[in-house]
């Protein structure tokens, strides 16, 4: 840690784990739901948990955004933070808020929550991901702005590397886009329209800003490989990225009521949206193999480079397999959009929120990385917890793929419905639970992995004074 | 010699090309809210479809069930609900969904339970109702089938 | 050297004209059923000879990186034999 | 670099224009490609469309754009060519090749205002969403492209030529061959593929 202020990440990264934690149990909870229907019912209805899984989510990972941030930000612009004691206020203002949110969510009927939120002057609730009271809302952009003030004060007084310069951008719009989410018009359709300008927008749009800051900062700081290098690279990645994701937002517009230009454009765009993560995989592994130095911490490349290749496969290949408007109409809304969700949102964001842990995190407590043997365990939990999302995702794949023939593609009167389709998926859907569970295991043995740096510290390299 | 991969062209694809395709975004936009009207045939929006899509939300749902495909996949799609439990007929539809959401939750065992969210005759009629309109937007012919 | 520009520019002034050339030829094409046939094989073979001629000498990909020019020949060679062979279906 | 030697005969392997640029062109051209394939396989279900729309179309226009466009190319080719030889014609060759854009895009106003006034729109047909959808995105490209050659026209005859002249020239001209190359696949396509 080369600057004081770069300490207020400490408490965001510890909170992002332990609500990483929270969102693994309740995406158990799930998995036994799609198997025992009433499972917890009444008290934790599916709805619920599942409100519970997304927004734990959500954030969960804005919290490793922020924390990631006040981490790169003071280095990149080589001063401290404009103030860390309003990244401390707004740390506990959001903890307080995303806690209480979460409390609200278990503890009273969604509608009840709703009523004594004041949901009725500026409706705001009720929609996938955006469930959150309109209170909580407005708060999120408060601790935004706030937060946005504290970077921006600190990016003017440093050095402006392209690494924030993105990183700020991403930010600003991951703000301004949110603000959509303020607009729930009666209109379904235009509703819905809108709604994917936050969702979309944010995760194919500059959410990836994002990942691609994050990430090129640990390559750099790992490799030793030549700023301008990696900054050329960052452009055209996250250049390609705006181009084939902005207007791939069509595939979402194929059958919600929207024109059917639609199904050309967005079929069209996707279909290079693999690009930039093809491209960011290739961009890791040579950055890699070019690298001047031998970094101790191996844990933090390894989810650096596994994180541009479960990107790839999660968002690209799995993205592209759904996303051609022929084959989106038998998918859409089936178990293949959650197997996509899924290994997308593992791999390209939870991937680059735990590689910028696994990297600052040691730093943060004076040292260069854990021992040998605490990276060891790290490095055994990516593994487990890669294959088992992949696992996760091949049986969800499956699943779907089942959904569709019986339910989707037969004629009317020979198809199946909903539920009947449901039962017959049920042995896949053990597996699945299985895997969850071999999740679960890679998730505690990253937590193990902390115990061990704590024994072993002495075996880890010191922080060299100001190095 | 001068540079075969420079940082200013990447940084002039990111900036030039990001603004491009946001303004062809926006421009697209325009049109698609323009003629949405039409195809969501929003002259029948009625207020009782707007407090039906209020009681929806304030429900959650979508967080069982898909509506156009969006949402959950616990529970049914229910975009096309009033021709697969109603065959377009809205007297019937109503009479069926009033008497289904009362007898929630079935409480048989090991089956996924919907829960009761006591509601009142009024405001199911009116979900009712947004579930009608909802049926009626052109969706470019999804789902492909009566089952959702 | 100054002979080396005159041979290229010559080249480029060559390939230009006969472009344009095609190019109103095709206007003066008679739009009758009789002749839908040959305008499609010529309006194709046209376009494809200009693609050739637009990546080989006006892009200079003539000597470019191998896999580069056989990535736009083969777009050009995709694109036109796609439309065209819709054209014909049609016919 | 020799550079008598690279303008004589360009050493193989030489990349005219930045690598950068050429990532963006090839994922530009994988778009309209895209695009094409999709519209030809429509154009086989629907062939009745595709008759009855292309005879509204002005052919004569397709021709003038054709024209117009392929000028531009060979303007932009030589103004790189004289960038290369330091001589001044270049910017003039820049500016006659953003005039022919300009021809271009004002005989495509032309065009879509009197298909629109006859009320053929994005929304009338398989056929005109087809062509709104791809001659607009492709006239975009053409606006894009007049504004950064007269960008770098004028960056041009301000700070004069340095060391990345001839790099960035080949990049202006490299995009605007790619526009025009698109066109020539689109125009016969459009106007006189007919069946």
């Amino acid at each position: 840690m080369k600057y004081q202020s770069q300490a207020v990440a400490k408490p965001y990264f510890a909170f992002a784990i332990l609500l990483f934690i929270g969102q693994i149990v309740f995406g158990l909870i799930l998995g036994t739901q799609y198997i025992i229907g009433d499972f917890l019912f009444p008290e934790i209805p599916f709805n619920v948990a599942r409100m519970v899984h997304t927004n734990l989510l959500i954030v969960w990972l804005l919290c490793g955004f922020m924390g990631a941030t006040y981490y790169l930000v003071p280095e990149e612009t080589q001063c401290e933070l404009f103030s860390p004691k309003l990244a401390w206020i707004l740390f506990w203002a959001y903890a307080i808020a995303g806690t209480l949110t979460i409390i609200g969510y278990l503890s009273v009927p969604y509608a009840t929550l709703a009523e004594i939120t004041g949901n009725d002057i500026l409706p705001t609730m009720g929609r996938e991901f955006l469930e959150q009271p309109t209170i909580t809302k407005v708060g999120i952009v408060i601790v935004a702005l706030g937060f946005l003030f504290n970077v921006g004060m600190t990016i003017l007084r440093g050095r402006k590397t392209v690494i924030n310069m993105v990183l700020i951008t991403g930010l600003l719009g991951l703000a301004v886009f949110f603000l959509f989410s303020f607009y729930n018009p009666s209109s379904l359709t235009l509703d819905k329209y809108f709604w994917w300008w936050v969702v979309h927008l944010w995760v194919e749009g500059v959410w990836e800003l994002i990942l691609g800051s994050i990430l090129a900062f640990i390559l750099i700081k790992t490799t030793g490989v030549d700023r301008e290098v990696v900054e050329k690279w960052l452009y055209l990645i996250i250049g390609m990225a705006l181009i084939s994701g902005i207007l791939g937002t069509g595939h979402h517009y194929f059958y919600i009521g929207t024109p059917d230009y639609w199904l050309w454009i967005g079929s069209v765009f996707s279909a290079i949206e693999p690009l930039p993560f093809f491209m960011m995989m290739v961009f890791a592994f040579s950055m890699i193999k070019q690298r001047r130095r031998e970094h101790p911490n191996k844990a933090a490349m390894t989810w650096a480079s596994a994180c541009t290749i479960m990107a790839f496969l999660g968002a690209g290949v799995w993205g592209f397999i759904h996303t051609l408007a022929p084959v989106n109409y038998y998918t859409h809304g089936s178990q293949i959009t959650a197997a996509h969700g899924h290994l997308a949102f593992f791999g390209a964001y939870v991937m680059i929120v735990l590689a910028i842990i696994s990297f600052a995190w040691p730093q943060l407590n004076g040292r260069q990385s854990n021992s040998p043997a605490a990276q060891k365990v790290e490095i055994a939990s990516i593994w487990v917890m890669c294959l088992s999302m992949l696992a996760i995702t091949l049986l969800l794949t499956a699943a779907g793929v089942i959904q569709v023939m019986q339910q989707r593609v037969p004629a009317d009167g020979i198809a199946i419905g909903f539920m009947a389709t449901q039962d017959l998926i049920v042995p896949v859907y053990w597996a699945r639970l299985v895997a969850g569970m071999a999740f679960t295991v890679g998730v505690f043995m990253y937590l193990a992995s902390f115990l061990v740096a704590g024994r072993t510290r002495d075996q880890a390299p010191a922080l060299a004074a100001n190095a | 010699m001068s540079e075969r991969f420079t940082k200013g062209m990447a940084r002039n694809i990111y900036y030039g090309g990001g603004a491009f395709f946001f303004l062809l975004f926006v421009a697209l936009t325009f049109d698609t809210v323009t003629v949405l009207p039409k195809r969501e045939n929003r002259d029948q929006l009625t207020a009782q479809v707007a407090h039906g899509k209020a009681l929806w939300e304030e429900n959650n749902c979508i967080g069982c069930h898909t509506l156009l495909g969006e949402g959950a996949y616990f529970a049914p799609e229910l975009g096309n609900v009033f021709k697969r439990r109603g065959m377009e007929n809205e007297a019937v539809f109503k009479a069926y969904f009033s008497a289904w959401l009362k007898a929630m939750p079935t409480g048989v065992e090991g089956r996924r339970q919907m829960p009761q969210f006591h509601l009142n005759d009024e405001e199911l009629n009116d979900l009712a109702e947004f579930l009608i309109w909802t049926s009626r937007i052109n969706t470019n012919d999804w789902p492909p089938g009566i089952e959702g | 050297m100054k002979s080396g520009v005159t041979t290229a520019t010559t080249a480029l002034r060559w390939r230009w004209l006969i472009m344009c050339m095609l190019t109103l030829t095709l206007a003066l094409f008679p739009h009758e059923a009789l002749f839908a046939l040959p305008l499609i094989v010529f309006s194709a073979a046209a376009a494809l000879l200009k693609g050739i001629w637009i990546i080989n000498d006006f892009m200079e990909l003539k000597h470019a990186p191998p896999m580069l020019r056989r990535m736009l020949m083969l777009w050009l060679l995709l694109t036109t034999s796609a439309v065209t062979t819709a054209a014909l279906w049609q016919s | 670099m020799n550079m008598q030697q690279q303008i004589q005969q360009p050493e193989t392997g030489y990349l005219p224009g930045d690598m950068a640029l050429w990532y963006f062109l090839c994922a530009e051209l994988g778009v309209f490609a895209l695009l094409i394939a999709g519209s030809a396989l429509v154009r086989i279900s629907h062939p009745d469309l595709f008759q009855s729309g292309m005879a509204v179309l002005h052919p004569l226009a397709g021709v003038i754009n054709t024209l117009a466009l392929i000028s531009g190319s060979y303007c932009v080719a030589r103004a790189v060519i004289c960038v290369r030889h330091q001589s001044p014609l270049a910017y003039r060759f820049f500016i006659a090749t953003a005039l022919t854009g300009m021809i271009y895009i004002s005989v495509k106003l032309w065009e879509y205002q009197s298909l629109l006034s006859d009320g053929y729109s994005l929304h009338y047909d398989a056929f005109f969403t087809f062509y709104f959808l791809a001659t607009f995105f492709h006239f975009m490209h053409v606006v894009a492209g007049v504004v950064i050659v007269l960008i770098y026209a004028r960056a041009l005859k301000k700070n004069g030529r340095n060391e990345n002249s001839i790099s960035h020239s080949e990049s202006v001209a490299a995009y605007w061959h790619m526009v025009d190359l698109v066109w020539i696949v689109l125009f016969p396509a459009l106007y006189f593929m007919r069946g």
